[in-house]
């Protein structure tokens, strides 16, 4: 009767099922370290990156500041010099390297505003808009052609030639109106007596709540 | 004697089965592309090395030029032995082979387009999936009487000075310039730090 | 035959590694679906605080243990747990019919009366009860769904459990062997 | 995907269906591995019976090697999973407290339910005795309330209290659990025949 039973105890099968279990928690250990794959699949992300309605123009930016819509925030991702000679009113600083550090992470990383970044052009920011679609923030859109293009559209519209349609005159003066807006002075405005009450752009203060993950209950 | 402890025998085809049948279902859609760098090493990488190539030393033996525009444009006008591979497709089968095979015999690859911005998409998403033997020429294509014309362009250059336009605009409208805080808005920005909820539980 | 057959049958249960087997499969595609672990004591703490909710409302109200879990709008056992706990009793019965071990008894060594067995197994619920709120959970609970995720409070409470088990074996044996 | 309600895959409503369709796969596997016989759970501490030790350890070591792996794929990440909160003198106080209770009544709340779903009227009793219990503990909630919310160290998992590496844990885990399986078989040849 004894035998039996040892001979149940040692049977194969259980000597097999040990080994399988050594086997499977052994293999956990050996299998190399790599890093995980964070993100989105690069088939979408590469289909994401290749359609081009991230970006927004200056014209359209220009008519959100000047309409003061609060909906969204501006994020300079060019670095502190640059950004200190120059920058869009109540921009965020926020340079390329320090773009996925903790704190930054709370700007980019929400749904309560729309977030648009830019730089001297839009190339820093177009890495910046991968780099954050790869890890699946939403709502992030760029400046198209970034601080150059702002100046050249906004601060500096060039005077359309007297053969151009109505609509670029229309375009001129309604950016004419936006490079007042935005701090330009132009001769004939000198003479209006006490026109230096400059309309600054009003300081925002900008809260951001940390997107709120569905907490997981759990316990007994 | 009655069997002090009565167990069926373990059937082993039953554990078997179901243990192939999850491992199966865990390795199966093993994804053809992934990922090998995080976003953080990309971070470092992009702002750390030089990616950019200028138009003077393309003619190095193991650059392979690489052209993301579209065919048309390619037809139109194409540095010399220079490779089509339009955007949409990097990632087909046969171009990631070929990036393979490229990475094997280690020639880099030298992407060129429109202008940078339009080559910045095809080389991250490339650069992001382990092929850090890419390089961008950074350079503008344009035509002039359909012949192509390529010169150097320098990236995120900026042009303007806007803050000593706006203030010359100021000065010959003969009002005394702005103070430098007006203009840029102080921003105070207060960002509250949720605690991190934690989840709600236990009994 | 069949009555011994049928009668072998009531006490042969599946190979303990098999039922383990399927068990661990078990928590893993619960912590796939939901995130969390398996539970028990949960219910019965939901129960006794809806309980308690009905009978003396305001009692319950300003009693610091009960308000955590009364909400206004939904009861106290519209939780994860009561219903895991009432697909336990359903699934138990399942077993139970299908090997024939469904029947009205009290199951006790016979040493002792059954009433003794009464009184100790209501002993050792109040002190079960007591123990699975301090701990905040039970065996299922605390000590298996925490060891699956090798969290330090489930690895300490089953080894509390275990241990003052062993410890406590001796007083209780002749309740048993 | 990780887990699949909280990340959204399934709408949040299908969690008490779901939870439902778990109970009754837990109910039948604790009741067919004999967990609803109290001789049978008491046989771990008196030797004649080790089901539960073998159950408990191989259900947690597929657990544990089963999220790992899941988690090594991507399939599912721990990060989120929810971690047992790590109360020390509470879970030790408890613990002992459970442990005395569990060798008394020969029940755990799980496989209590399981015995009196096939009508063990012990179980009942049991059950019965469990809610006193919660109800103890409300009425004496003020009191024991430092235990309670004491030395909490938050959702701790080995690898942030030790430092341990998971993967290394697992498969010492596994070693040691092997070798308790070997020798509980030996004890319970030694011990003395127990028929229930």
């Amino acid at each position: 009767m004894v035998k039996k039973k040892i001979a149940k105890v040692f049977a194969f099968r259980y000597i097999m099922l040990a080994a399988i279990l050594i086997l499977l928690a052994g293999g956990l250990v050996l299998l190399p370290k790599y890093q995980k794959h964070e993100g989105i699949k690069p088939q979408e992300l590469l289909s994401n990156v290749i359609s081009s309605e991230r970006y927004i123009t200056t014209d359209e930016l220009a008519q959100k500041l000047i309409y003061r819509d609060p909906s969204f925030i501006l994020i300079d991702v060019r670095d502190e010099k640059s950004y200190a000679d120059y920058s869009l009113p109540n921009a965020i600083n926020i340079p390329l390297e320090k773009l996925l550090d903790e704190d930054s992470r709370a700007y980019l990383n929400q749904i309560q505003f729309d977030v648009v970044l830019f730089s001297d052009d839009h190339f820093y920011a177009d890495q910046a808009w991968i780099l954050c679609n790869r890890l699946g923030f939403k709502n992030i859109r760029v400046l198209k052609g970034g601080v150059n293009n702002w100046f050249k559209t906004i601060i500096n519209p060039e005077k359309p030639g007297p053969t151009m349609p109505a609509e670029a005159f229309q375009l001129y003066s309604t950016r004419k109106a936006g490079s007042m807006y935005f701090g330009v002075v132009y001769p004939e405005q000198a003479n209006i007596a006490g026109s230096d009450t400059k309309i600054e752009a009003p300081k925002r203060v900008i809260t951001v709540q940390k997107r709120k993950k569905k907490p997981v209950e759990g316990g007994c | 004697m009655k069997e002090l402890e009565k167990t069926k025998d373990i059937s082993i085809a039953a554990v078997l089965f179901i243990l192939v049948v999850l491992i199966g279902l865990l390795t199966y859609e093993r994804p053809k592309h992934l990922y090998a760098i995080n976003t953080k090493s990309t971070l470092e990488k992009l702002t750390g090395d030089n990616y950019l190539v200028t138009l003077n030393d393309i003619n190095n033996p193991d650059y392979v030029l690489i052209d993301v525009r579209n065919q048309y444009e390619f037809e139109k006008g194409h540095l010399e032995n220079a490779i089509n591979i339009y955007t949409p497709d990097i990632l087909s089968d046969e171009n990631s082979d070929f990036f393979d095979e490229l990475k094997e015999t280690n020639k880099t690859a030298v992407l060129y387009g429109k202008n940078p911005q339009q080559v910045n998409p095809p080389f991250l998403v490339l650069y992001q999936l382990g092929f850090d033997n890419i390089k961008m020429l950074a350079v503008e294509n344009s035509y002039f009487e359909n012949k192509l014309i390529t010169k150097n362009s320098d990236i995120e250059k900026s042009e303007a000075d806007i803050t000593t336009f706006i203030n010359e605009s100021r000065e010959n409208a003969s009002i005394e310039p702005m103070d430098e805080d007006i203009i840029k808005a102080p921003k105070k920005i207060i960002t509250t730090k949720r605690k991190k909820k934690a989840p709600e539980g236990g009994c | 035959m069949t009555k011994d057959k049928e009668q072998s049958s009531k006490h042969t249960y599946w190979n303990p590694y098999f039922g383990g087997f399927i068990f661990g499969i078990l928590i893993l595609f619960t912590f796939f679906l939901t995130g969390r672990g398996l539970g028990a004591s949960g219910a019965m703490k939901s129960s006794v605080v809806s309980m308690v909710e009905s009978v003396a409302p305001t009692h319950a109200e300003n009693n610091a243990y009960y308000s955590k879990f009364i909400e206004e709008d939904e009861s106290p056992m519209n939780t994860w747990l009561v219903f895991e706990t009432l697909g336990l009793l359903i699934g138990a019965f399942i077993s139970g019919g299908l090997s024939g071990r469904i029947s009205w008894r009290v199951q006790h060594s016979p040493k002792i009366t059954s009433k003794r067995r009464l009184v100790f197994a209501l002993g050792g619920g109040v002190l079960f009860g007591l123990g699975a709120q301090i701990a905040r959970g039970c065996t299922s609970g605390a000590a298996l769904s925490g060891m699956a995720v090798l969290s330090t409070g489930g690895f300490i409470t089953m080894l509390a459990i275990f241990g003052s088990a062993y410890a406590f074996a001796y007083f209780f044996r002749k309740n048993w062997i | 995907m990780g887990p699949l309600i909280p990340n959204g895959i399934i709408p949040i409503e299908w969690d008490s269906i779901i939870a439902i369709l778990i109970g009754v796969v837990f109910g039948f596997v604790l009741e067919a591995s004999g967990f609803s016989s109290s001789r049978k759970l008491a046989g771990v501490f008196y030797g004649y019976d080790f089901a539960v030790l073998k159950v408990f350890f191989t259900a947690a070591l597929v657990a544990v090697i089963g999220i790992y792996y899941m988690d090594y794929l991507g399939y599912m990440d721990v990060s989120q999973l929810y971690v047992h909160p790590t109360y020390l003198w509470g879970a030790i106080i408890g613990g002992v407290i459970m442990g005395a209770g569990f060798v008394a009544g020969g029940f755990c709340p799980g496989t209590s339910l399981c015995a009196v779903a096939i009508g063990k009227i012990d179980a009942y009793v049991y059950v019965a005795g469990i809610m006193i219990g919660v109800f103890i503990f409300s009425e004496l909630f003020p009191l024991l309330e430092p235990i309670y919310n004491g030395y909490f160290y938050g959702n701790l998992t080995l690898q942030d209290s030790f430092g341990v590496n998971p993967y290394w844990f697992i498969f010492i885990f596994s070693i040691i659990a092997i070798v308790a399986f070997v020798i509980s078989d030996m004890v319970r040849k030694k011990q003395k025949k127990v028929f229930y």
